[in-house]
C-alpha cells in the first residue's frame, strides 16, 4: 500500500497517538498507557466514543492511528461489512461475561417465564446467548455463532423471556429482571463483584479467546513507530498491574 | 355610581412620557348615560380603561359606589368588574369563538347554564340584528358587525355600568341610532349607567344625559348636555360641538326663492326641517305666514347658498313634501 | 438463499410490527401524559411571567429553573436519575411502559415551553376583555387562553411529538423497543441495512401521519383567518 | 381608471352562504372621490378590496385603466398595486414598528433612500398631527392616532389610488374635517382618484364627488352625490342620507321667540346658522326683513320646539352673536 | 486519599473547562447555522402553506416530506448516514467541529418547524397591508413576516437552543466531547455521581442564560403588548 494522504498526515505530527476508546475500561487503561508513552516522547490523544462503528470508520479514514475497543471477531465482521481494512496490532485483555442474579438466586431456581437480562449491541448480545445456551438455558441455531440474537434460539424449555438492554443499563435494571448477562466491566463499575456471578465464562473457553479486546490499526500500519509504541505501552507491567488492582477480575489482562 | 378621585395616567415610552390623564375628578351618577368627548389622543379610552382598572391609575382612587377599586384584592375587585360591561374600541372579540359564543362568553362566567346563556345570546343578537351571524366566527363578520356583537356581549348579564369606547363608529347611521335606541331602552327599563365615549356629537346629544369633555387628559368641562352643548365654555367643546366648515355657505349670487303656502301643507317646521335635512343654509328675508286650522296659508322669501347641489336638494325637498315655490322674485314690501 | 430471505421477512414482519406497535404506544401515550402535565406547567410558565394575569416573580424563577433542570440533564442520564421513581410508578425499568416515565419527564419540560410560546401569541386584547368582565383566572385560562391559542397549540404539538418520538429511539437503551430501537441494533449495528431502511421509511410516515393530521386539524381550528 | 365588470364574490362558511357582493358594475373616472356607502354589512369592504384584489372576486373582472387586474400574473399584479394605497378598516398597522417606519414601509417597497423615506414619512406624520407619536409604536397610540397612521402609510407613495375602508371612522369631527380636506387637497393637486367607505354622510358630503350606495351586495343607487342625495331614489339611500328621528321636535306648546334685527349684526343667514348649530327645528311664522347696507333691519317670528336644552340653545346662541329676541308674544299682524 | 482527591480535581477542572468550551461551541454554532438554514426553510414551509402568500401544495408538501424524514431518523443513524458529506465539510469525523454538522443536519428540520409555526401566528392582517402596497413576496417575507414574528421567533429560538444542546449530549458517541459526553461518560459508564452533578449544574447554568437572555430579548422586542 502506498502512502495516502492520511499517512503523510500523520507524519507531520507523528508524535501524537490519537487513538479511540470505549468509556470504560478502555479509556481508562489508556489513560495509564499515557504516561509510558510520554516517557517516550509521544503524546497520547484519547476520543472516547459509546459507538462501535465510528471508532472503526475514523480509523479507516486515518482521522484515528488506532483504536481500542473491539475484539476479532466484530472487527472481521465489520472489515467484512463495510470493505475496510483494519487489522489487530495485539490482543490486550478480555472482560469476562458473567450471568448476574437478580430476583432469582440461581440458574436452577429458575422459572417459566423468568426475565433475563441481555445487552442489545451485537457481539455481547452473542455472547450472552452462548453463555445461556453453555448454561443449558437455550439452544441457538448450528452455525448461529458469534451472530446469535435472540431470533436464533431455537429451543427455550423454560421459555424465558429475553429483554435485550443497553449494556451499561444491565446493572441498572438487575431488579427487574431474574438474571441478567453482564459485561465483567461493567458489572464492576456498577458495583457488583465479579466473584458474585452465578456463572462466568470460563478464561480457557472459546469466547475468551475470542473476545480478546485488540489494539487494531489500518492495514499497512501495523509496524508504525506509532503502532509499535502504543502497543508497547499497553502490554506494560504497569498497565497489567492497574488491570488487576482496579477491575477486580472484570477486566483481565492477556500478556 | 362612579367616583373617580384625582385620577391620573401617565405612559412612558423611549422618547415620550405621556400624561394620558391628569388629575380627573368625576362623578358618575346611578341611571346616567355620560358622553366623554376630545380630540383624537386626548385620553378619552385611557380614562375609561382607568374606571375598570384594566389600566391601573397611576395616581388616585377610583370608586364604584362605595367600593373603592383601587383599593381591592384580585378576588374582590372581579367581582365588581361583572357589574361592568365594556365595548371596546377594537371590540377585541374572541377569534375563536363564533358571535353566539362570543355573546355566551360573559353569560358562562356568570354561571348561567348553557341552554339559558344561548337563548338569551341569541335573544342579543337579534336585537343588534345579527340572527343571521349568530354562527359566524369574528373573521366572518364586518367591521359593523363586530362592533354589534361586541355590544350585545357587553350586554349580555345586564350589566349595571356599560363602559363604551366608541360603540357605533363603525355602523351606518340608521344602526346607529337603532343601537343608541336599544341603550337608552335598557337605561329607562334598568336603570344601566353608561359612560360612552364618542366623536359623534349627534350621539351624545341622543342620549347623554351629560357630558365631559377631555382635553390633554384634562378634564376641561363637565355638565349636563343641555349646559355643555348650549353654551360650550372651553375651547376644545366650542370646537367639537360646532366644528368650522359646517355652516359657511356663500350668499354672493342673489338666487331668491319665493314659497307659497296655500293650504296644502299642514302647518310644521317646513324651513327648519328642510335647512335640516338639506344641510342648507338660507337666507330669511320675509315671511308671513298664518295657522289657519293646521293648515300653513302665507308666504316666505328665501335667499338661497351659491352651491348647486344644495340649491337642487332644496327644490327636491319641496317638490317631495309638495310645497309650490317660484324662483327669482323681489323682497316683498307689504 | 431465497427461503433465507422469506425466512427473514417473516420474523422481520414479526419485528416491525411489533416496533410499530411500540413506537406507536410510547410516543402517543407519552405525549398524552407529557401534555397533561405540560399544559398546566407552560400555563403556569406564562401567566407568572411578565405578561401574564398573574404575574409572580418567584413562582416564574423557580419554575423556569425546574423546567431548565430538566431541560439540561441528558436523556440518558435523566433516565437513569429517575430509575426508582420509574419502577416507583410502573413497576419495572425495562420495556415500552418504563420508557414511558422518563420519557414523559424529558418530554413535560419540553411541552411546557412550546404551551408558553404559544399563549404567548394570543392577543392581549381579548384578554382584556375577558379581564373586564371579572373572569377569574381560571376562567381566563381555561375559556380564553387556551382555545385562542389552539391553532398554535396544535402546531406545537405536532412539533412535540415528532420530537418524543425521536427521544423515544433512546428507548432501546432499556429495552423498551420501538422501531428507532430496531433502526439501531439491526441496521446500525448489525449491518441489516434492509432492515434499517424500512424501519426508518416506516418512522417518516408515522411521522408524517402526525404532521399531516396536526396542520389539518390546525387550519381547521384556527378561525382568525379568512377563508 | 377603475371599472368593476360585473363583480361577484361569495363566502362559504359553516351554516352561511354570503353573496356579499352580487354582480356589481361601477366605473370610477380618474381623479374623481367616490364615496360608497350602505348599511353595516352590506358588503363595502368587500367590494373595495375587491378593487386591489386582496380578495380575488369571485366572479367578474376588475380593470386598473385599461390593464384587467383579474388577468395579471402576480409580479404584474405587484405593479398595479403599488400605484394604489389602502387605509383599512381596522388600521392593519406593522405592529413591531414604529409610526414612522409603518409609514416608511411603502417608500421602502417603492426603492426610496432610506434618509428620504425617513423626511418623507415625518412630513406626512405631520400633516395628520402626529409629529411628537413617531417614534410610537401602535400599541402606544390611541385609536384614532393609529387610523392617521395608517392614512399616512396609504399616502406616502403619492398613489394614483386610494382605496379607504372608514378612514375616519376613529376620528373626531374636528381631526376628521382636516383628514378631509387633506384628501382632497391631494386630490386636487395630483389628481388622486379615492374610493372612500364611510357610514358618515358629512363626509360624503364634504369631499365625495359620487357616491354608490350598496345593499346586501347589490349596487341599488349610483351616480353624483347632487344627484343622490339631492333626491335620493331608494330606500336605503333615503335611510341612510336622512335617518329618522333627526328632525321630529314637538310644536305642541306655544313658546314664541321674536327676533329683532336693529342693524347691529352683519346681514347673514341668521336663522339657518342657528339652526344648524343648534340642531333646532323652529317654525317660522313670520318675517320682515331687510339688508341695509349689509346690516340686518327687521323682525322675525319663531315658534320654538318643547325641548327646554333646544330652547335654552337657541338663546344662547343668540345671545353669542348679539341678537336681540323678546320671548312671547302673538304673530304680528301688520 | 486526599492526593488522589486533589489530582481528580485538577484534571476534572480542565475537562470540565473543555466541556464548556465545547458545549457551547457545539450548541452555538450549529444552532447559528441550524437558523441560517431553518428560517428559509420555515418561511418556505409557511409562505407555500395552504395560508401563505405563495399557496404551492407540490413544494410545500415535498419540502414537508424532507424535513420530516430528517426529523424521523435516529439521531446516530442520521450520524453515520451524513458521516462522508461529515467528511467532505469538515474534513473529519471526530471531534466537536465533527459532531456540528450532524447537528445542523438535525436541528434545521426542527428550526424550520418552529420557524414555521411563528410565523403561522402573524397577523393576517399586517400581511395583507403589506400586499396591498404591492410587496413583493421576498419583501413580505424579510419586511413583515419576520420582524412581525420576532418575537416568537425568538422565544422558539430559546426552545430550540436547548434542543440543541440536548442533541449536542449525543456527541459523546462520536467522540465530540462537551458537558453532555462528560456526564454521559462519568456519570452514566463509569458511576462518578460528583462529576456529573457538576456537569448537570453547568448544563443548568447555560440552559438558564440562554432562557434568560431569550426571554429578556424577547420581551423587549415584542411592541404590541403595553407597557
Ligand atoms: N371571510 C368572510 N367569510 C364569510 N362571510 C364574510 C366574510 N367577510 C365578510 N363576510 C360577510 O359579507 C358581508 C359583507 O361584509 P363587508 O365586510 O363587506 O361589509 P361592510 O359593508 O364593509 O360592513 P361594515 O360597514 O359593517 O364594515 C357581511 O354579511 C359579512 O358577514
Ligand atoms: N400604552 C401606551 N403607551 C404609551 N402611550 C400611550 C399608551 N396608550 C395610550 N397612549 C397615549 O396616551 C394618549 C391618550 O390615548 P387614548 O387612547 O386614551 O386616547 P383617546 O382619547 O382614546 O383617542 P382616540 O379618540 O384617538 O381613541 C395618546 O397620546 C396615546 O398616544
Ligand atoms: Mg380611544
Ligand atoms: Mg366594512
Amino acid at each position: 500500500a502506498g502512502k495516502t494522504t492520511q499517512e503523510s498526515k500523520d507524519t507531520k505530527d507523528d508524535k501524537t497517538i490519537t487513538v479511540g476508546a470505549s468509556v470504560t475500561p478502555h479509556a481508562e487503561i489508556l489513560a495509564i498507557a499515557k504516561d509510558i508513552l510520554a516517557k517516550d516522547g509521544y503524546t497520547l490523544k484519547v476520543v472516547e466514543y459509546n459507538d462501535y462503528v465510528l471508532p472503526n470508520t475514523a480509523l479507516e479514514s486515518g482521522e484515528l492511528d488506532a483504536n481500542y475497543f473491539q475484539h476479532q471477531p466484530y472487527l472481521d465482521d465489520f472489515n467484512k461489512e463495510n470493505n475496510t481494512h483494519i487489522v489487530s496490532a495485539a490482543s490486550v485483555h478480555y472482560e469476562p461475561f458473567g450471568i448476574y442474579a437478580g430476583n432469582t438466586k440461581s440458574i436452577t431456581d429458575l422459572k417459566e417465564g423468568a426475565k433475563v437480562a441481555v445487552p442489545n449491541d451485537k457481539t455481547n448480545e452473542a455472547r450472552a446467548l452462548l453463555l445461556l445456551e453453555s448454561q443449558g438455558l437455550i439452544t441457538l441455531k448450528k452455525n448461529a455463532g458469534l451472530e446469535a440474537t435472540v431470533i436464533d434460539i431455537v429451543e427455550n424449555p423454560l421459555n424465558l423471556e429475553i429483554v435485550e438492554l443497553e449494556a451499561a443499563q444491565i446493572v441498572r435494571a438487575l431488579s427487574d429482571v431474574d438474571i441478567a448477562c453482564i459485561n465483567g466491566n461493567y458489572a464492576i463499575t456498577g458495583g457488583l463483584s465479579v466473584k458474585d456471578a452465578i456463572a462466568t465464562e470460563t478464561a480457557d473457553s472459546l469466547a475468551a479467546q475470542s473476545y480478546a479486546n485488540i489494539v487494531a490499526v489500518k492495514e499497512g500500519n501495523e509496524e508504525s513507530g506509532k503502532t509499535k509504541a502504543l502497543v508497547k505501552a499497553l502490554l506494560s507491567d504497569e498497565v497489567r498491574e492497574f488491570m488487576n488492582s482496579t477491575y477486580d477480575g472484570a477486566v483481565v489482562p492477556i500478556f | 355610581m362612579i367616583t373617580l378621585e384625582n385620577v391620573g395616567k401617565t405612559f412612558t415610552t423611549q422618547d415620550r412620557v405621556v400624561e394620558a390623564v391628569k388629575n380627573v375628578n368625576l362623578q358618575i351618577e346611578k341611571g346616567e348615560i355620560y358622553g366623554i368627548i376630545g380630540f383624537s389622543g386626548a385620553g378619552k379610552s385611557t380614562l375609561v380603561r382607568c374606571i375598570n382598572l384594566l389600566e391601573r391609575p397611576s395616581v388616585g382612587k377610583v370608586f364604584l359606589g362605595k367600593t373603592e377599586l383601587t383599593a381591592l384584592t384580585d378576588a374582590q375587585l372581579r367581582r365588581e368588574r361583572s357589574k361592568m360591561g365594556m365595548i371596546f374600541q377594537h371590540f377585541n372579540l374572541f377569534s375563536q369563538r363564533t358571535a353566539l359564543r362570543n355573546v355566551c362568553y360573559p353569560l358562562e362566567i356568570a354561571g348561567v347554564s348553557k341552554k339559558e346563556a344561548i337563548q338569551r345570546a341569541e335573544k342579543l343578537l337579534k336585537l343588534v340584528g345579527l340572527e343571521e351571524c349568530k354562527n359566524s366566527y369574528p373573521s366572518q363578520l364586518s367591521g359593523g358587525q363586530k362592533q354589534r356583537v361586541a355590544i350585545a356581549r357587553a350586554l349580555a348579564t345586564d350589566p349595571e355600568v356599560l363602559l363604551c369606547d366608541e360603540a357605533t363608529s363603525a355602523l351606518d347611521p340608521n344602526t346607529t341610532i337603532s343601537i343608541l335606541d336599544l341603550l337608552k331602552r335598557i337605561n329607562n327599563e334598568m336603570g344601566l349607567t353608561i359612560v360612552i365615549i364618542t366623536h359623534e356629537m349627534k350621539v351624545v346629544e341622543h342620549i347623554c344625559d351629560k357630558v365631559a369633555v377631555l382635553e390633554y387628559g384634562t378634564l376641561v368641562e363637565t355638565g349636563s348636555v343641555q349646559d355643555v352643548f348650549m353654551a360650550p365654555k372651553s375651547q376644545v367643546a366650542k370646537k367639537l360641538i360646532m366644528p368650522k366648515g359646517e355652516t359657511t355657505s356663500s350668499f354672493e349670487n342673489n338666487k331668491i326663492l319665493r314659497i307659497v303656502f296655500d293650504g296644502q301643507s299642514s302647518f310644521e317646521p317646513v324651513i327648519s326641517n328642510m335647512i335640516l335635512e338639506c344641510h342648507a343654509t338660507v337666507n330669511i328675508l320675509g315671511a308671513n305666514t298664518e295657522n289657519i286650522g293646521g293648515k300653513a296659508f302665507g308666504q316666505m322669501l328665501l335667499q338661497l347658498p351659491e352651491d348647486e347641489i344644495v340649491i337642487g336638494r332644496i327644490k327636491n325637498y319641496l317638490d317631495t313634501i309638495g310645497i309650490h315655490y317660484e324662483e327669482g322674485g323681489a323682497p316683498f314690501d307689504e | 438463499m431465497k427461503k433465507e430471505v422469506l425466512r427473514l421477512t417473516n420474523e422481520v414482519v414479526t419485528l416491525l410490527r411489533n416496533g410499530i406497535f411500540e413506537t406507536l404506544y410510547m410516543t402517543l401515550v407519552s405525549t398524552a401524559i407529557a401534555y397533561f402535565i405540560g399544559i398546566p406547567l407552560g400555563v403556569l410558565l406564562y401567566t407568572t411571567g411578565e405578561k401574564g394575569t398573574g404575574h409572580n416573580t418567584l413562582v416564574n424563577k423557580t419554575l423556569g429553573i425546574i423546567v431548565n433542570l430538566i431541560r439540561s440533564i441528558p436523556f440518558i442520564i435523566l433516565l437513569v436519575a429517575i430509575l426508582p421513581f420509574t419502577r416507583l410508578v410502573v413497576g419495572t425499568t425495562i420495556g415500552s411502559t418504563a420508557t414511558i416515565v422518563p420519557l414523559i419527564v424529558a418530554a413535560a419540560p419540553f411541552v411546557a415551553r412550546m404551551v408558553e410560546s404559544s399563549l404567548n401569541e394570543v392577543d392581549s386584547g381579548v384578554i382584556e376583555a375577558a379581564v373586564s368582565i371579572g373572569s377569574n383566572p381560571l376562567q381566563i385560562i381555561i375559556k380564553v387562553l387556551l382555545p385562542e391559542a389552539k391553532p398554535s397549540l396544535i402546531v406545537g404539538s405536532t412539533i412535540a411529538i415528532t420530537t418524543i418520538l425521536g427521544y423515544s429511539t433512546m428507548a432501546g437503551f432499556v429495552g423498551g423497543g420501538g422501531l428507532g430501537a430496531i433502526a439501531i441494533n439491526y441496521g446500525y449495528y448489525r449491518y441489516k441495512k434492509d432492515i434499517m431502511l424500512i424501519t426508518v421509511v416506516l418512522l417518516v410516515i408515522i411521522v408524517q401521519i402526525f404532521q399531516e393530521v396536526g396542520t389539518k386539524l390546525a387550519n381547521k381550528t384556527d378561525k382568525r383567518k379568512k377563508a
